[in-house]
């Protein structure tokens, strides 16, 4: 279903990987490993269209992800570094305006659930008043809400997350590939999933 | 596709009621600049008369221009505008959404406000109504031209000064057209060429910004 | 890229471009020289004086040349960015780029000599008249090409943002052609077309044709230098 | 101690430089806001003179409040305020360094091009040396008063409007003293009582407003 | 040395922790514990004196902080979750700017040097520029300048960084320790430092 094929990243006249090929079907999980500089943010963000190689290309079903643009934006999910919350909207209005903009609106009952699982403080709260981890918590709580999208990137999931969150999140990743879901996801951090594939930047660089 | 889009405007618009200050600073911007004048210039009110046209435009010109920097900038800073690219709606329309939110909060206004100013520099009530008009069709130029310049100027080296040099050229004509018009009727003639003029720009500007923008955004997103 | 694609698409790499350019630019240099000498020779000792306006008349010779170049110039970059925009070729950006310093100093020149001759006609350096403030906007447009590709360190975004710019300000050229026409201005109206024969003297004519040939050849010249100093800084 | 302060104005000029914008920001928006105004106006050369004075010192007004409002903003953002509290030297001198710094930046430029827009608008000569005097004593004073309301409105919400409410009852003095400087003089008098009354609020701000910053300051933070 | 006594905190009208106290002698390491969201932050702020206490009071070397503001500030390391970088600065610039704020110029080499101890790049590169990981190392390289200062406040030291990385931190908050010196640290990650105390604030929170 997605397939990179010979993607190299130039950045700052430094090559950080050059030829890299994958292919992932449904149900299978992708880790992106490397030292910190090593480009798995850069890989993420050329997966998911935000960044445009400078060869190679990325398929979704067959397609070149240029052409399609929206049509695959529209079904994938992308959590980057940044939480992509607005300070000064509470956790809920965020949550709710993320799913509007991604093309599947929800039902505020739907969105409170979700920030009630991940723990979330309740009451209108703005994002600016929370704390670092519960910040990252609110920009999580997506995963929860966005089953039904079959390609999930997620940049550094467990940042700033304290074993309760991380294990929810770590539960979340794993029910999604179960559900035959692709996931692609960087971490430093070992949580114990067994990923079926990873690629490792400091060696692909070399 | 239109949810996404309303849900932009509503978004935009529920920031700029908490935040308040962008909707507030531009206005009062605006007020400012217009009102300092005759403190800073003595009162005649024969040489403010004929000089009203010229600083209400102006204002205009540069509470916009004030607000375009913080059109994307705020949403580039926290990674949301990741997002809105990566979302549903083609980003062509996203971004004629946003321009439209931005100069619900920040234009609109002053086309409400400038004939309280107009008052206040003792111009003529007739004049009032092209004063009014022109800034109407005036400013969503503004908003939409300094848009392709806010997206280019995007987390660059100086981009404020690049900024204020892409999109000035571009904003000149309106601002000259614009005063044009009411000086015109001041002159007791008919302002009608102006404004088609105007509404000519605004067709235009309204058919091909959203998509540089669009382009100016994949661009420097990267 | 297979080896047998298109001729022309071989010299769209930069590196057979090079040497290429090398040559033209060296041909296009001598050209310019001849053709500059030419002109000026007819402009000031063979074009009778002006009946009306007498000597002063005679800044037409870099007058006109000078402007048509510097909107002409602008279309030429704007194209090739669009280009490079669209195929994301490399030398098409390369282009766009080395035109943008010959199409102001053009812009600039025809401003200069604008307000040298408007002195003695009009009486006034500078009005803010339609086609003076358009050309002026050029000159801005122009700048503020080359300002935003400066403040970009990466080339290829460079290329890419200076031609969304560059497009947009494509609007700006059909105004400073026909404001001549839609406002009635100060300025002089289009005496050269190609529907009508031109209403001056065929010595003026001639002369003004050589000159722009002259800029044509000096213009082509210097952005192929400068294609070929973007070409070793980047490859 | 004196080490921390020199480093603090290295820091700012340092990232002026780089970022530039904030130096040519305030320069550039000073020199549009002069220069649009002919485009607006129409340019009789009568009118522009008697208006000039006015002109350049509500453009200085404004440049100053706008480039305010970035005082501290990006350092509380990125987290180098804290630092800078967390420092060795006592936060008032550090403070005091900091407007000394911006008003190198954003201020002084302003000076210095002055004479050139004073050409622009065909000022006499004599006037040139008043205008520029005023504007040297005077612009520090935005610095200062701005500097407090910068440091109030750090965070908040609404930040912008409320600068600007605060801070502006606190320049209008400054531009109508500095303003009527230069009026007394075009009508043919001495302006050293003017003159003399900006020095004076130049002495008083920078006896008090950096204390008023730092305590300011450390509420913000919290 | 430091001493912690009665520390309330109050947060939007929730006490995140009232009652809290505790002293650290020289030598001594804490390590702040909690889930995200229980006051870590607060309480790491609260000791550096940048927040003020709902009630109760921090002293250093027997005397209130609020006393002896300069003084105090001039013996402390802190650093938060923002990195404190400016982006438009190189990490050469910021580190050697940030330790003359800090009362302790350093000269060139030893900057560069720290630099490249911890790993950035060399060259004139500005922070934005940077990965996240990259960034947050060019904060922490201040822990390589600042081996004199007797307190050490460390925020969540190991996020965003890989394992070589939180390695040379563990062993430089470690070698802090054993010179005598006194260090606080809130961390989510396990990373094998034996911390002589832990404060957990779900606990003392309920
Ligand atoms: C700064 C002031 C001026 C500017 C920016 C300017 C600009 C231009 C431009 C852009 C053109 C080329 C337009 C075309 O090809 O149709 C042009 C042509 C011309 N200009 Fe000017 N001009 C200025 C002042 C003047 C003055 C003062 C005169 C003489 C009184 C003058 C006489 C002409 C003439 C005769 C042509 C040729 C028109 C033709 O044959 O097509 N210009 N100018
Ligand atoms: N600036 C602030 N203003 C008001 N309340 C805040 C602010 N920052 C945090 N809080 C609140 O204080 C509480 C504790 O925040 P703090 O940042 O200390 O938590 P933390 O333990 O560091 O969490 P994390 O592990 O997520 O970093 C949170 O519940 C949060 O809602
Ligand atoms: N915006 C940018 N512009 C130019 N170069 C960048 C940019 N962001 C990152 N880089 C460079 O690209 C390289 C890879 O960065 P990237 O963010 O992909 O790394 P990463 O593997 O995600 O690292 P980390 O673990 O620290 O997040 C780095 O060396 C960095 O210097
Ligand atoms: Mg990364
Ligand atoms: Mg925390």
């Amino acid at each position: 279903m997605l397939e990179a094929a010979g993607l190299e990243c130039v950045r700052q006249s430094r090559t950080l990987f050059t030829g890299l090929s994958f292919s992932l079907r449904g149900g299978e999980l992708l880790r992106v490993a490397g030292a910190n500089g090593s480009g798995k943010t850069s890989l993420l963000r050329i997966v998911c269209g935000l960044l445009s190689p400078t060869a190679g290309e990325v398929r979704w079903q067959g397609m070149g992800i240029q052409r399609l643009r929206e049509e695959y934006s529209r079904q994938l999910l992308y959590v980057g570094h940044a939480a992509a919350v607005k300070d000064d909207l509470t956790a809920a209005e965020n949550l709710s305006i993320a799913c509007t903009l991604a093309g599947m609106p929800v039902a505020p009952p739907a969105v409170r659930q979700a920030l009630e699982q991940y723990g979330l403080p309740p009451g209108e709260i703005p994002v600016r008043r929370l704390s670092q981890g519960q910040r990252r918590r609110a920009a999580l709580a997506r995963l929860l809400l966005s089953e039904s999208l079959p390609l999930w990137l997620l940049d550094e999931p467990f940042a700033a997350l304290d074993t309760a969150a991380a294990e929810l999140t770590r539960a979340l990743i794993e029910a999604h590939i179960a559900r035959g879901a692709t996931v692609v996801y960087a971490t430093h951090q070992e949580v114990g999933i067994e990923a079926a594939r990873i690629i490792n930047l400091e060696t692909a660089a070399a | 596709m239109l949810a996404a889009l309303r849900c932009i405007v509503y978004r935009d618009l529920l920031l700029a009621l908490r935040r308040r200050s962008d909707v507030a600073t531009a206005l009062l911007f605006f007020i400012i600049v217009a009102s300092l004048f005759p403190l800073g210039i003595g009162a005649e009110p024969n040489l403010l008369r004929s000089i009203a046209p010229g600083v209400i435009w102006v204002a205009a010109l540069l509470s916009s221009m004030l607000s375009l920097g913080r059109l994307f900038a705020a949403d580039y800073a926290d990674g949301t505008l990741e997002q809105i690219l990566l979302g549903a709606a083609p980003l062509g329309a996203v971004v004629a959404a946003k321009a439209l939110a931005h100069w619900l909060v920040s234009g609109l206004p002053l086309v409400l406000i400038a004939p309280v100013l107009a008052l206040q520099y003792d111009l003529a009530l007739p004049l009032f109504w092209v004063l009014s008009l022109s800034l109407l069709i005036g400013t969503p130029v503004l908003s939409m031209i300094g848009a392709i310049g806010a997206a280019l100027t995007l987390g660059l080296r100086g981009g404020g000064v690049l900024l204020s040099l892409l999109v000035l050229p571009l904003y000149v004509p309106v601002l000259i057209i614009g005063a044009g018009s009411v000086d015109m009727a001041a002159a007791g003639l008919a302002p009608d060429a102006q404004l088609l003029l105007l509404a000519a720009m605004l067709i235009t500007a309204a058919a091909f910004a959203p998509w540089a923008v669009a382009a100016a955004l994949r661009i420097s997103i990267e | 890229m297979s080896t047998d694609s298109l001729k022309w698409l071989w010299y769209a790499s930069p590196q057979t471009f090079y040497p290429l350019a090398g040559i033209l630019a060296r041909g296009c240099a001598v050209a310019a020289a001849v053709l500059a000498v030419i002109g000026l020779y007819i402009g000031f000792f063979v074009a009778p004086t002006d009946a009306q306006q007498g000597e002063a008349y005679r800044i037409i010779f870099i007058h006109v040349p000078a402007a048509w170049m510097s909107m002409f110039l602008y279309v030429v970059m704007a194209f090739w960015a669009a280009i490079g925009l669209a195929f994301n070729t490399r030398l098409s950006g390369m282009m766009a780029t080395a035109l943008a310093p010959t199409g102001a100093l053009f812009t600039f020149v025809a401003l200069w000599t604008g307000a040298l001759w408007g002195k003695p006609t009009w009486g006034t350096w500078w009005v803010w008249d339609a086609r003076l403030t358009s050309e002026l906007i050029l000159l801005f447009l122009y700048l503020g090409f080359m300002a935003l590709q400066a403040a970009i360190d990466e080339p290829r975004r460079a290329d890419r943002a200076g031609a969304v710019l560059a497009i947009v300000g494509v609007i700006n050229i059909p105004i400073i052609y026909y404001s001549v026409e839609w406002w009635n201005t100060l300025h002089q109206g289009a005496s050269v077309s190609l529907k009508s024969a031109p209403s001056m003297a065929a010595t003026m004519f001639a002369g003004m044709i050589v000159m722009a040939a002259a800029f044509w050849m000096y213009s082509i010249a210097v952005t192929l230098v400068r294609v070929r100093c973007i070409i070793l800084e980047r490859e």
